[in-house]
């Protein structure tokens, strides 16, 4: 059934590798451990995945387990719903998050209510993973960040990372999930290089990235490293910023969350999705009723403009948030004159 | 064709289309007296040929998924008429707790993947199912029951080419009953040649009439044991009328008189009963006791579906996610944290 | 082209009539006024609609303006973004806007981003109608309410109607729209009845259906009547709430939000999408955004579960909102004691 | 063939296809030099025959879509070089003013709906061009190109079924250039007979070499005007082979050197320009003439867009809505809003 594994070369603990290393990493040792996860989605076979996720698992697993297919994305989220139902553990590759549009009838109708709607005499045990947000100029249709659409939909998991450890361990506890997950891989951070660490918290743990007093920044996937760089920047001028790192929006940390804000009394959400009833919007609606009586000032929300992505790189960059506007963001929040 | 069929097997055809039209008729009257959940009842008389047929050709360990109309497929494939019957009522002994009604029915036990009320959306599943069972060597075939209304739904098509590409252990039973709601398959399909656009994606392709069981069993066991021998992937249509409306309450003003008339006289149910009286194989007081047994058998479901329970408030949190990880948190929990305290 | 017109009908103004028949008189008066007026969708000729909120206009105006479609419903909506940009005015429509998951990259890819996309050279001038909400146990796939997607997607406006004079006139409105409307009618209001007016308010204006100084009570849509049930109540108590129809989403009426709320102090947001990341996320962000100095309470949410729409009746009342509900929350706002 | 193609046109049809060569060598070149926006630059090198071809059979009026891969289409329906080598290259003198870039080009004024850069997304465009056309009474034809990859799309069989069922002014060009990406067709499609999976939703379809542009021009001549006499919708799809990679940058190591090698022989340009040599209509120079001044013709084009400027920020917020609509609220207003005043 699957071709003979190699001998398993040990996992790079302790080594500066790739994001998209650490994800391969993952299904690796998965498809490894389980002769039942299989990788299904556009061009993840012989050319390895359009961002080399996938390269060589063709070579050690074969094409049983590792499936090229068709331009047909509502049929491979449906296929993996079908998979998932009948002993296989899928993982499906969408090539770009925007595409999920073409398969949200599997994903939202199908995969997310199936459990619920059959009085749960059966899970959907996929991870539906892909690429999102900026940073290549792909334009309206290959750029968006479309978590929110997820996260309002009752019986997924999502899981958004942001670091090589993250990605190693959170979808290697994905591929083990009785349930959906959709597992978001920012495009920019493919080729950005991190230690893997030999353990991370599980889904539903927020991490702290950054300790600070006087204000709490929340975000997550590529804007986490924005926030950092903007936290340097306050920290010479005295503005000490705690930046909480959300890794999955389902389950979601707010015990984490509240606590942070409790004690620093502001908080600055940062995102790449559209502003209007995006992530921001309910992490801004929870902080508010979690910690209503120890807010110093308004919860803020940086985010990606309230239009579509444009090609154009100036006005790419422009319309999401960056480590300078981040910054000046906390900046304001910090010294707000009343 | 017949004699390739076991008399046994054909005797079982006759009562298990019976057995689909009692489960419709008493599900209908349920309706009528407001003891189902829901507005929507899509009953499937007419059509007992096509889902016996294609259901008792399939065997233990296969999968399916069917539609908005699929009691009679799976009545055909065994289900527990009364955990459909209570599902139906949305009563908490049904096959889904109460949480899915008639268009959601679903048995993982008998391989039932699941009733689907999104026109065409169960299709890719059993490409899945192939799947699993190809990669897997479980041995079993997976079959898509849907209407012919899904032929006009983009996934029907990507499924089909899938599933042919992969030579994988799937049949496609299309029940075409002439209709999609109101309109007629030629005001909603260019060519309604279902089998040759099939073809046009790689699949070994049949049609039958659906008003001839005996037809529709042949032509899906051939199918169903070509793909279960890995040889390719099937599809087969077969042809019937929907002898009543869209849904229990739709008078079907959309279509004439003289044709219903003439739709209701292709009844497969007295098609084969009439082959089996000729045959010999049956007798009228036979086929009587045979009716006799399954309306019995339908009222007992129905009393059963009218004196279960309704679900709990409480489980509408349950069932979301796996057991092992938490539900939910309530609107009424959350308020609770914001406010301080209960109400 | 287009058959003979018979003598127009009146407009029943000042008449009680039918939420679905308001709908049907504005199309049918946009398509006396305009030729280039179409309405596709299934079942939209023959059979009036599934709702028959086209009845009669097959007859009026024949095939070639009212078009039954096969159930394609990427294609219907794909067909009305082409006309739309080539001279007609097409009005969409989709059996229930749980469908709209089938057609979301025809939406949100390309209706909503066409304008964008090419620089302004052309808009999409179309109305995508669909029945949203519960109330017919029709299930996890026929019930839901899904316009916080739409709100997150630049490009489109939202009308949500909840009077049948709004009906009415936004929908003419819609029609004449140079952008893609997603108007949103919930199945449980089509036959209800009201007074067509003779005016109202354009778009992006709310309406403060109730007046009152104790709190604010911001929803639209069937929600609206049971948000004025339950002030009716809560005035038989001494509490006076304020309630606002929002209308539409986008545009949104953010000012008279805001002023009711800071006149208040206090907010609750009842909306019968699902909670997390809904549309009443967006709205508590922005009122505590504009408010925030002035609110005396957290604001609050009151939506329907995160959990797919069970098909059993009492579970599925049990999961949205309701009058009662509804007014214990407010009294719980109103009588907070810290 | 060539017979009903008169010289002016075969001439035409042999500038053209250079000029799309030029263009997507051009554009190459500056994509390699950091000059176009975006990762992505798709080449339509070795399908001018199908591009071209199609669209002189085109008329005036006429509209339609293309897909991420459709320079070529746009420069034979007489784009304005400039404009689009400045919209790839994200400059505010572009087509859509920086905001589109090389996957969505559109011109209204020349019938351009659009490119595309969702396979398959804007095929059904043209069944709703087809509708306004047929209920307007336009007498225009629309044409959906697109490729053999979008003939794995759910969209493409809905649109197809549509347009013939409605008997609209709509023809479906597909340009198989035997890859979707790195996955050649038979990996992809159950079936290659593209035509006849056309035929099964009722289209009239011609399949041609499209390294023989006078066999392209002759068939799409024949399918549009069928379809603008209100025969119904057509079906095309045009044979061809992909140069070079996916992408500018991909140096397609998934396909085998010996096919690539076999497949750049199949030269639509050398074709027929042999043919018109042969015909006596073409001299050597002449061919060096006409290739001179398409290549000039595209220098000049990539000056304009090098020396054109980028798009100030402030453009980020305009286009979103109609200018009667007022234009988004930016984060930073809603910052001073909350926070007061400006920073
Ligand atoms: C995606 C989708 N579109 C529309 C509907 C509404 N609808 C329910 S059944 C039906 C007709 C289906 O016709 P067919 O597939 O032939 O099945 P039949 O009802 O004839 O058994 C329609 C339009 C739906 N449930 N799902
Ligand atoms: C819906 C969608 N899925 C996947 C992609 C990624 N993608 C871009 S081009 C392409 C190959 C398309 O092949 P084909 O349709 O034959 O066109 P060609 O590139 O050969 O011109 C793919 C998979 C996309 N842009 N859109
Ligand atoms: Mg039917
Ligand atoms: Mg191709």
């Amino acid at each position: 059934m699957t071709s003979p594994l190699p001998t398993p070369s040990p996992v790079p603990f302790g080594q500066e590798i790739e994001f998209r290393a650490a994800l391969r990493e993952a299904i690796r040792q998965e498809m490894r451990a389980n002769p039942s996860v299989v990788l299904i989605g556009e061009e993840v076979a012989r050319y390895g995945g359009a961002y080399a996720v996938s390269k060589g698992l063709l070579e050690e697993f074969g094409e049983a387990r590792v499936l090229d297919t068709p331009i047909s994305e509502a049929a491979i989220v449906g296929t993996a719903v079908g998979a998932a139902m009948t002993g296989l553990k899928p993982i499906a590759e969408l090539m770009y998050v925007d595409f999920a549009y073409l398969a949200m009838d599997q994903i939202a109708n199908q995969a997310a209510k199936i459990r619920y709607m059959f009085g749960g005499q059966i899970g959907v045990p996929m991870v539906l993973r892909a690429p999102m947000g900026t940073g290549r100029s792909g334009g309206a249709q290959h750029s968006q960040s479309l978590e929110a659409l997820f996260w309002h939909t009752p019986g997924l998991r999502i899981a958004i990372p942001a670091t090589v450890t993250d990605c190693y361990f959170l979808l290697r506890e994905a591929i083990n999930s009785p349930d959906p997950v959709v597992f978001l891989e920012h495009k920019a951070l493919y080729v950005s290089k991190g230690v893997l660490e030999p353990d991370a918290p599980p889904m539903g743990v927020a991490v702290t990235r950054r300790k600070g007093q006087h204000l709490t920044i929340v975000t997550y996937s590529r804007q986490l490293f924005y926030c950092l760089q903007a936290a340097e920047e306050l920290a010479k001028e005295g503005i000490e910023a705690e930046v909480i790192d959300l890794r999955t929006l389902n389950p979601l940390d707010l015990e984490t969350l509240a606590q942070s804000v409790r004690r620093t009394g502001r908080a600055l959400i940062v995102t790449e999705d559209t502003l209007t009833a995006g992530v921001s919007a309910e992490l801004s609606a929870l902080i508010q009723e979690e910690c209503f009586d120890y807010l110093e000032e308004p919860v803020l929300r940086l985010c990606a403009e309230d239009i579509p992505i444009p090609v154009s790189p100036p006005l790419e960059a422009g319309s999401v948030p960056s480590p300078a506007r981040i910054a000046q963001t906390a900046r304001r929040l910090v010294r707000r004159a009343r | 064709m017949s004699e390739i069929i076991p008399e046994a097997r054909r005797l079982e055809l006759l009562r298990t289309m019976l057995r689909i039209r009692a489960f419709e008729e008493k599900v209908g009257e349920l309706f009528l007296k407001g003891g189902t959940a829901g507005s929507m009842l899509h009953l499937s008389i007419g059509e007992e040929g096509a889902a016996a047929g294609v259901a008792l050709a399939m065997k233990p360990g296969d999968t399916f998924t069917t539609h908005h109309r699929g009691h009679g497929i799976f009545v055909a494939r065994g289900g527990d008429v009364n955990r459909m019957m209570a599902e139906i009522a949305g009563k908490i002994t049904g096959y889904c707790r109460g949480k899915g009604g008639s268009m959601h029915i679903a048995d993982m036990s008998l391989g039932h993947l699941g009733a689907n009320a999104i026109v065409g959306g169960g299709i890719p599943a059993v490409v899945g199912a192939g799947l699993s069972s190809k990669t897997l060597s479980q041995g079993s075939v997976s079959v898509a029951f849907f209407g012919d209304g899904a032929m006009q739904q983009g996934i029907c098509f990507e499924s089909m080419n899938l599933a042919a590409l992969w030579k994988l252990p799937v049949v496609f039973a299309v029940i075409n009953n002439q209709y999609g709601m109101g309109t007629r398959i030629d005001r909603a399909s260019a060519t309604l040649d279902f089998a040759g656009r099939a073809r046009g994606f790689g699949l070994t392709a049949l049609e039958v009439d659906a008003t001839q069981p005996e037809q529709v069993l042949a032509a899906a066991q051939e199918l169903i044991e070509h793909a279960r021998a890995g040889r390719g992937a099937g599809f087969i249509v077969a042809n019937c009328y929907r002898f009543y409306g869209h849904a229990r309450k739709d008078k079907s003003p959309y279509r004439d008189e003289a044709e219903e008339l003439e739709g209701r006289k292709r009844d497969p149910i007295l098609n084969h009963k009439d082959a089996l009286v000729a045959a010999g194989l049956l007798s009228e007081a036979g086929f009587e006791e045979m009716n006799g047994a399954a309306n019995l058998e339908m009222d007992e479901a129905v009393a059963f579906a009218q004196t279960s329970e309704l679900p709990g408030l409480e489980t509408m949190f349950e069932d979301v996610f796996d057991p092992s990880i938490p539900r939910p948190v309530s609107v009424d929990e959350r308020l609770d944290r914001v406010l301080g305290g209960g109400a």
